[in-house]
């Protein structure tokens, strides 16, 4: 089932878009950042692709695609005359090129380690070989992927940006600035960008979806600090501001009913949440670590970040499959949590860090937190540092807590095994690794193998396994879930198109393709 | 000269009982009370009195420009009719280097340091008069020539330190003389200069004014220039006039006691031959020998910043001090005579042999060179300059006390007290500052300073002259009272010839850091043989109209410099003994 | 003789002299009197405040998360957690003298002691010292605290002590100049033939000298200080939260200067006031240590 | 003269070479890890291993710092980690704007520290001289950020007589120019008045008023320019300090300077940048100091260079 568009739309017009950071690489294999994300969405495309505006799985590039019994082979059907934006006719020999690219160690692709389940990966990634032996091209429209064991979420895989399809001659040509000037099959293609200062997308006349885009062009404006980019959306200047409403302003916006009209709210794939380091004391006795939960009054911290979320108990956000709806988790309850920490024997509480990202709100949710836990006895010493400080103090496992805003979680695919991999399994335990709470449960680790070796995605029985494999990591309390953050954009009076649109899952923050401007 | 006919011309300048006052916090006071002078075309008045008597105020009221807690409070300025204290700032603007110019104390600072000399020559002409700039700048140079400055196209693109005092202190003439003022004031024209240098200036004031018939006012406190140059003279003391009348009657016949008084003081040339003390005989040890002194200073840099050139300071200077004795060491600026007492106090590294008391001062540890400082002590020059502006001056004398570690502080205190008496200050003057006292006063605690460790020797560099007459008279007396009283010899550093024959009983004469001719003072004032020595002693002011006009010997150009690049050095003059001790220098 | 002694004698001890001849300023007053309430206000801050600093009230905040304005329950207003501004103005004010006294002294005692030294003993002792003094000025300073700051986890002494390492250089060069030419002068050519040792003339003579320059770099220094351990806590390498200081009480709600004015304002004339007070007060002391200003008071 | 030159040149180059040391180890012993940043949270040890060696980060910090240095003498700066991007063609493409409101600033603290500055000392002890003050204090105190929020706000969102942050025109200029030179503009106009009522007490003072010029030409032609002497070597020294305030500043108006580079550089270790932005700054902070050491005695021809 495929996406209606706005039979209202008209095609024609240009529009303009800030975000604060420069925008580091349009390369689908490196690009990995809020600002790139969807200007890569939209200059590249993938084998499959998602429903504008939902976390459904469509054909992107491969018209058709088939999967052998066991779940180990696909077999994709490309679409036929489908060009690159420098004329030529993508092939299978392409799409073999671009994934023995971004698994190819030398491109240093932040990505590649989506792509271990394809048969050969070990290889390449050792450096080995210097292809993967399990992408067969058959004939040139027609690609034979074989994995070493049945993955449930290969095909969100392949609608990644990291498995954009990429023309071999243009990246070598450009070399190691293909990032700089990045020839894909998308409905954008590159026109102009000025480092540092803007980014300019034209439309993709030759585009093989009919009818989109209806954009002429996007002009993305970058180092403009979201307040500034707000008071310019206030004049008219901006129409979308890609770092969302400033928190600063939210409040005058939502006071405005003109204005609160053109806020989109929206879900979002995300989880705040604290890591609790069990292979520390005092956090290794889960008895800590229920107080921990059970002290945090998720409300208020949410009515310190202007309500802009929901209160979580699970490590999955609930527009995610495999959500337990009804559980229960941990209430707030501060006497509870002194019973739990005088049942550990630290009924006299304990002195603790919690480490947290320096960028606002995160410093005050810290605060809010530390609160909290001053309630129940225990001293908390917040260490508001750099991203890259907190992360390489939660790697090495120097932090009892961290909070995970600001470098949170937010789903790389709508499956929730994203959730559970690096951040909670066994493998993100090692030096280094992402999985900062060292919560390393073997019994879960095999459930959730095993949940991922179903062939589709969708089975109920494997969401009903990972919706296990959750409350059981929440048995153990090795995080706090906090909240779910809710997505809240704003649009200029001209800009047309569903307000699915504009919270898109997985096209963050907007579905350039669909949107159109009304004047 | 020719004394002009006072009933025939009228006056040009006619000051009518001006009193100037000082506001300061709330209270006025006047500085300088009911004066009243007039001054005709063509005509040099002299205005002498001491220093702070109100020269310089009235002065600077005649050009509009007191300071701004300073007025005229009453009486006229009446410049050809027109009474310049009641003209406001735009109508005095235009007179000002026009038809009244002024000429100031410090050639050093009176320049702009950063213009070109042509550029602030062009733009006093061009302030008054609508002339373009090319021949502003023919004016300029033709003033430059007036004063006889050698090159004059080529000063026009130098800047002011690139100049000695005497040519800046011409160019300053020039500028003044460039628009043919009616009236000149010369506050202390020649006060900073040197005395062969002041010859030359004050012979040039005397020419370009009988050239141009303009008026002058010369203030000064050198009674020597007074008689050299002066028609008529005015006499001030504490803002008011003593006395006044021409030149010759006050030299000849002064009424009021405090001129007296100031003549008095005034050394004379010759005045010295009738103190007949004897030259302390030659000792054993001398309280210092110098054999073959040298001292240089690099300057320049290479491409390596090593230096490229060398200035002589003083280059193979030999001679002794004996004990009880007053050796004086005269010759123009820059000769190096500062250098010889900074090479025997140990502040700069010499080359050749200094002896204190018999023990070479460089082969000494630094506890003897301690020791060392406490026999040799130092008066500058400049005693403002000398004391730390920030010490009470009781403290300063103290001072050497408390590095030497002698006696308790009660001792101390008595030491100081008593010293301070014995220089004619009170002791409850040690708890001010420095800037609470005047020139004289300041000049006696370095010498108490001096004193308060019992040196043996006391090198006075030019310690007397930037004082007044009267006040140079008092310090010198109380240094050859100290004399005679501890036993202690002196340094006697200086360019004044007339003070020096005064005060020493042997002295050197220094050209270009070297010894061009020594012996006692009869000797060289009796009988000067070396041709600078000669020249010195002419240019002298004699404080006596009578014998003013002598021709005087002006030197042919700049003199050498002694500045020789690195490697290059000069050649050593042979002194020969001509008899008696009296060495000279081979020419 | 000309004896000028006009002048009237000052009898009195002269600590208590130099505080009278201050109090004489208006300005000066003024100034102390700022001080005064901003040390007392920092001392007695328990005493004073109703709420403790850091406490989140619930009724600090409206039910949509917005902080409350000034005037009422709160006297300042509360901040974006709902805490009590006037509080976190009182105790931030401890942070902030700290960092503008400590931190801005110890920078200005460095500073000294380099330039001084360097001016004073040249040769190759002082060469080094201004070089590695121009090194440090082409380092960006902001880098070097970043750095230092992530290396020694942050608090508020090492917070100060990196702001000391990163503002000595300016104070360094500037006495450096002045020493160079203060040793050039007279009296201390005087001082030597009297035989004073090097470190006699340095601190008896030379220091004195400084002390109008240090005056000046001193009281300009506070503002720049405080300011500076703003940004650092803004880049996250400040004084941590939530201890408040004036300066990341200013950087932590900044981009609230719209919705939430007394955030950034009240700190804000915080920081220039004492600051100006600071400056009030050391241009009058210049007037009034400087000898040769005196009998013009 | 070239020998002097000769050695300043040196002496910069190895204030340049311990500036690059310094900030070499500063980085190397920062407790962040770059690789993490760039392998991805996805990312198997063996990536992040293989991530490590090809950029030379397990080789000794001599060894990584000699092969900077070697790099460096060829003019080559590195690769960004991040941006995967010559280091050379970032600072390029962002330092003439930076360099332009760096100049910008520096005119603007300028004419407004040392107008302030002399009317000041024109007016020493008058109140407006004790108001002009007063101002160069809430200049000096004045948070930038702050400020340039302040100043955007009223100038461009309400009055609408600037663009609201952005690069581009000479209109682009005015605001952040004037945000970063407000708090250099009271440094100056207090250095400046000091400085000025100095002059103004001098003998050729008075000798160009008893020349009988006006007062407009004392000022300008003889006061000004030697009291804007010591004003010189601070200037210098000012670029320095600047290079702090261009971040904030950058950030707030949407100036694509080197200031933001720098910022993203540090909060993501991006050592090549972080290494190269201040390579550069240190080097314009060299350069002017070198320049004002070397205009300074064709303003002031007292002083000799050596
Ligand atoms: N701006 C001023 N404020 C107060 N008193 C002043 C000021 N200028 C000068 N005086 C005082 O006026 C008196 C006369 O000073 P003036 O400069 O005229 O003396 P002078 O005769 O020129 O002395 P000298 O020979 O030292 O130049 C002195 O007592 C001096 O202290
Ligand atoms: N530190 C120095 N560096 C370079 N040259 C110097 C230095 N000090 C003095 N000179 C030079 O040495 C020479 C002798 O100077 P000195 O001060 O001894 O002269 P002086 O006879 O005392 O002159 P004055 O009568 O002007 O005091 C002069 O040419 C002077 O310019
Ligand atoms: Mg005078
Ligand atoms: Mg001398
Ligand atoms: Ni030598």
């Amino acid at each position: 089932q495929d996406y209606t568009p706005d039979p209202n739309a008209t095609p024609g017009g240009t529009i303009t878009i800030t975000y604060k950071d420069d925008v580091a690489t349009l390369d689908p294999a490196i690009g990995y950042d809020w600002q790139n994300w969807s200007m890569i969405k939209s200059i590249f495309d993938g084998l499959m692709d998602y429903v504008p505006g939902t976390t459904e799985l469509r054909p992107g590039l491969a018209e058709s695609y088939e999967v052998s019994e066991d779940g180990t082979v696909f077999t994709f059907t490309l679409r036929q005359g489908v060009t690159f934006h420098n004329g030529r006719e993508m092939t299978a020999e392409d799409v073999k090129y671009s994934l023995d690219r971004v698994t190819n160690p030398e491109t240093q692709s932040p990505g590649a380690g989506f792509f271990a389940s394809i048969a050969g990966f070990a290889e390449v990634e050792s450096g080995a070989a210097d292809s993967l032996s399990g992408v067969e091209v058959v004939d040139p429209q027609t690609i034979r992927i074989t994995l070493s064991r049945p993955d449930a979420t290969f095909l969100h895989v392949m609608g990644l940006n990291f498995a954009s399809v990429v023309p071999r001659e243009a990246v070598e040509e450009a070399g190691a600035d293909f990032g700089k000037s990045p020839v894909g099959t998308g409905a954008f293609k590159l026109a102009d960008w000025v480092i540092g200062q803007r980014l300019v997308l034209e439309k993709n006349e030759d585009y093989w979806r009919d009818g989109v885009p209806y954009l002429d062009g996007i002009t993305f404006e970058v180092g403009q600090e979201p307040v500034v980019a707000l008071l310019r959306l206030q004049q008219g200047e901006v129409d979308v501001p890609g770092d969302g409403i400033p928190p600063a302003k939210f409040q005058e916006v939502m006071d405005d009913p003109d204005q609160a009209a053109r806020v989109v709210e929206g879900g979002q794939l995300h989880t705040g949440y604290i890591t609790l380091n069990v292979s520390t004391p005092p956090f290794d006795q889960l008895a800590v670590r229920e107080a921990v939960n059970m002290a945090i009054n998720k409300d208020r911290i949410i009515q310190v970040i202007n309500g802009r979320a929901v209160p979580a108990n699970q490590p999955l956000p609930p527009s995610m499959p495999g959500y337990t709806e009804g559980f229960d988790g941990f209430a707030y309850d501060p006497e509870g949590a002194k019973a739990k920490l005088a049942e550990a024997g630290l009924g006299d509480g304990f002195t603790t860090q919690l480490y947290v990202m320096n960028t606002d709100p995160n410093p005050r949710i810290a605060q809010a937190i530390q609160q909290d836990l001053r309630a129940i006895g225990v001293d908390v010493e917040i260490r508001s540092l750099a991203q890259a400080n907190v992360i390489e103090a939660g790697g090495a496992g120097e932090a009892p807590m961290i909070w995970s805003g600001g470098m949170a979680w937010i789903a790389d695919f709508p499956d929730p095994s994203n959730f559970y991999g690096p951040i909670l399994g066994c493998a993100g335990t090692g030096d280094g690794g992402w999985n900062w709470s060292k919560f390393c449960d073997e019994s879960i680790d095999a459930m959730a193998t095993e949940a991922d070796s179903f062939t589709d995605p969708a089975a109920p029985e494997r969401l009903e396994m990972w919706s296990e494999v959750y409350q059981q990591v929440m048995a153990q309390a090795p995080w706090v879930p906090v909240f779910n953050e809710q997505r809240y954009t704003m649009k200029s009076p001209r800009m047309g198109g569903d307000d699915a649109l504009y919270v898109d899952p997985v096209s963050i923050p907007v579905n350039y393709d669909y949107v159109y401007v009304t004047e | 000269m020719i004394v002009p006919q006072q009933a025939i011309v009228a006056p040009l300048l006619s000051v009518q009982g001006l009193t100037i006052s000082v506001r300061d916090r709330g209270v006025v006071r006047p500085l300088v009370s009911n004066l009243s002078f007039d001054l005709r075309p063509g005509e040099t008045l002299a205005i002498a009195g001491e220093s702070g008597s109100g020269k310089s105020i009235t002065s600077l009221a005649l050009m509009g420009l007191l300071p701004a807690n300073v007025s005229v409070t009453s009486g006229q300025l009446l410049l050809n009719g027109v009474d310049l204290a009641r003209l406001p700032e735009t109508r005095m603007r235009p007179l000002r280097g026009a038809r009244i110019a002024m000429i100031f104390q410090e050639p050093m600072t009176s320049l702009n340091p950063v213009q070109m000399i042509g550029a602030q020559l062009t733009e006093a002409i061009r302030a008054h008069e609508p002339v373009s700039q090319a021949e502003a700048k023919v004016a300029a140079i033709e003033a430059l020539r007036q004063v006889r400055i050698s090159e004059p196209a080529r000063r026009m693109r130098q800047y002011p330190h690139e100049l000695s005092g005497g040519m800046r202190q011409r160019v300053m003439i020039a500028m003044a003389l460039a628009l043919r003022p009616a009236v000149l004031i010369a506050d202390e024209p020649t006060t900073a200069l040197d005395v062969t240098v002041q010859r030359e200036v004050l012979d040039l004031l005397r020419d370009l004014q009988a050239k141009t018939n303009t008026a002058v006012i010369l203030i000064t406190h050198d009674m020597g220039v007074v008689a050299e140059t002066a028609d008529r003279v005015i006499v001030m003391q504490s803002g008011r006039l003593v006395e006044e009348g021409t030149a010759a009657q006050i030299f000849a016949e002064p009424r009021a006691a405090y001129t007296r008084e100031l003549l008095a003081a005034v050394p004379r040339l010759g005045a010295g031959a009738e103190r007949a003390a004897p030259v302390p005989p030659e000792a054993p040890i001398p309280i210092a020998r110098l054999t073959k002194a040298s001292v240089h200073y690099d300057v320049g840099a290479n491409f390596f910043g090593r230096p490229t050139h060398r200035v002589h300071a003083a280059l193979g200077v030999s001679f002794d001090i004996r004990p009880g004795e007053t050796f004086g060491l005269v010759g123009e600026s820059g000769c190096g005579k500062s250098t010889i007492a900074k090479a025997l106090a140990g502040l700069v590294p010499h080359h050749g042999l200094i002896e204190i008391g018999g023990k070479p001062t460089s082969s000494l540890k630094a506890h003897e060179r301690k020791a060392l400082r406490r026999d040799i002590q130092m008066v500058f020059q400049d005693p403002m300059a000398a004391l730390d502006p920030r010490m009470k001056v009781g403290d300063a004398v103290e001072e050497p006390l408390v590095i030497h570690r002698i006696g308790t502080p009660a001792e101390r205190r008595a030491r100081v007290e008593d010293l301070f008496r014995r220089v004619g200050l009170s002791t409850e003057q040690m708890s001010r500052y420095p800037h609470e006292f005047s020139g004289g006063q300041r000049q006696r605690i370095c010498i108490a300073r001096a004193l308060v460790l019992r040196p043996k020797l006391i090198i006075c560099d030019e310690s007397v002259s930037a004082l007044d007459v009267s006040v140079q008279a008092t310090v010198l007396a109380l240094l050859q009272e100290l004399k005679d009283e501890m036993g202690m010899s002196y340094l006697f550093i200086s360019h004044d010839m007339a003070v020096v024959e005064n005060v020493v009983d042997r002295l050197a004469v220094m050209y270009l850091g070297q010894i061009v001719e020594m012996g006692t003072r009869d000797q060289i004032f009796g009988n000067p043989q070396h041709p600078y020595t000669q020249r010195l002693l002419d240019a002298v002011p004699i404080p006596d109209p009578a014998r003013r006009a002598r021709d005087y010997l002006r030197p042919s150009g700049e003199p050498p410099s002694p500045l020789h690049p690195i490697g290059e050095a000069p050649t050593l003059a042979d002194l020969i003994d001509i008899g008696g001790g009296h060495l000279v220098a081979k020419s | 003789m000309v004896d000028t002694a006009h002048v009237p004698l000052h009898a009195p001890a002269p600590a208590a002299s130099v505080l009278r001849r201050l109090m004489r300023r208006k300005l000066a007053l003024f100034g102390l009197a700022i001080i005064v309430i901003v040390v007392g206000g920092a001392i007695f801050a328990p005493w004073i405040v109703r709420y403790a600093p850091n406490e989140q009230l619930f009724e600090g905040l409206t039910m949509q998360g917005a902080p409350m304005p000034p005037g009422g329950e709160f006297l300042m207003g509360t901040d974006l957690l709902g805490r009590d501004l006037f509080s976190r103005m009182l105790y931030g004010a401890r942070t902030s003298l700290i960092i503008g006294i400590v931190a801005n002294g110890a920078a200005l005692t460095i500073g000294t002691l380099v330039g001084i030294t360097a001016g004073f003993l040249r040769g190759w002792v002082g060469a080094i010292l201004m070089r590695f003094t121009d090194l440090m000025m082409a380092f960006p300073a902001l880098l070097l605290a970043i750095c230092l700051a992530a290396i020694f986890q942050p608090s508020l002494w090492i917070v100060a002590m990196v702001i000391a390492l990163v503002n000595w250089v300016q104070t360094a060069r500037v006495v450096y100049t002045e020493t160079t030419s203060l040793a050039e002068r007279e009296f201390i050519a005087a001082e030597r033939t009297l035989g004073a040792s090097g470190g006699r003339i340095l601190f008896r003579h030379i220091l004195p000298h400084l002390v109008p320059t240090l005056i000046v770099w001193g009281t300009l220094g506070i503002s720049v200080t405080v300011l500076l351990e703003a940004t650092l806590s803004f880049l996250g390498v400040g004084v941590q939260p939530p201890t408040p200081s004036w300066g990341n009480i200013i950087f932590e709600n900044q981009t609230y200067f719209q919705a939430a004015p007394w955030l950034v304002f009240i700190p804000g004339a915080a920081i220039l006031l004492l600051a100006l007070a600071f400056n009030l007060v050391g241009d009058a002391l210049r007037d009034v240590l400087d000898p040769t200003q005196r009998g013009r008071d | 003269m070239a020998g002097y030159l000769f050695r300043r040149v040196l002496q910069a180059a190895l204030i340049l070479l311990g500036v690059s040391f310094i900030t070499f180890v500063l980085l190397y012993v920062l407790p962040a890890d770059p690789v993490r940043q760039i392998a991805g949270r996805s990312a198997t040890q063996q990536t992040v291993e293989n991530i490590r060696q090809q950029l030379g980060l397990d080789q000794p910090l001599l060894v990584q710092y000699g092969r900077y240095l070697a790099g460096l003498v060829q003019g080559d700066l590195g690769r960004s980690y991040l941006q995967r991007t010559e280091v050379s063609t970032l600072i390029a493409s962002r330092l003439p704007a930076s360099l332009l409101l760096m100049a910008g600033g520096i005119l603007c603290e300028l004419v407004i520290g040392l107008t302030l500055g002399v009317i000041a000392a024109l007016y020493r002890g008058r109140p407006l001289d004790q108001g002009l003050m007063v101002t160069s204090f809430v200049a000096v105190s004045a948070p930038q950020f702050v400020v340039g929020l302040l100043l955007l706000y009223v100038f461009a969102v309400q009055l609408g007589w600037f663009p609201i942050g952005g690069y581009g025109t000479a209109a682009h200029l005015v605001l952040p120019a004037v945000t970063l030179g407000i708090m250099g503009s009271g440094w100056y106009s207090r250095m400046m008045r000091s400085s000025m009522i100095e002059v103004l007490r001098q003998d050729y003072i008075r000798t160009a008023r008893a020349k009988g010029l006006t007062r407009g030409r004392i000022l300008f032609r003889h006061a000004l320019p030697n009291a804007i002497l010591p004003i010189i070597a601070m200037i210098g020294i000012d670029i320095g300090i600047f290079m702090g305030g261009i971040v904030v500043v950058e950030s707030v108006f949407g100036w694509p300077g080197i200031g933001q580079l720098a910022w993203q550089a540090i909060q993501r270790v991006d050592i090549p940048v972080i290494m190269g932005v201040t390579m550069v700054s240190a080097g314009f902070i060299v350069l002017g100091n070198l320049l004002a050491d070397i205009v300074t005695p064709f303003i002031d021809p007292r002083i000799k260079m050596r």
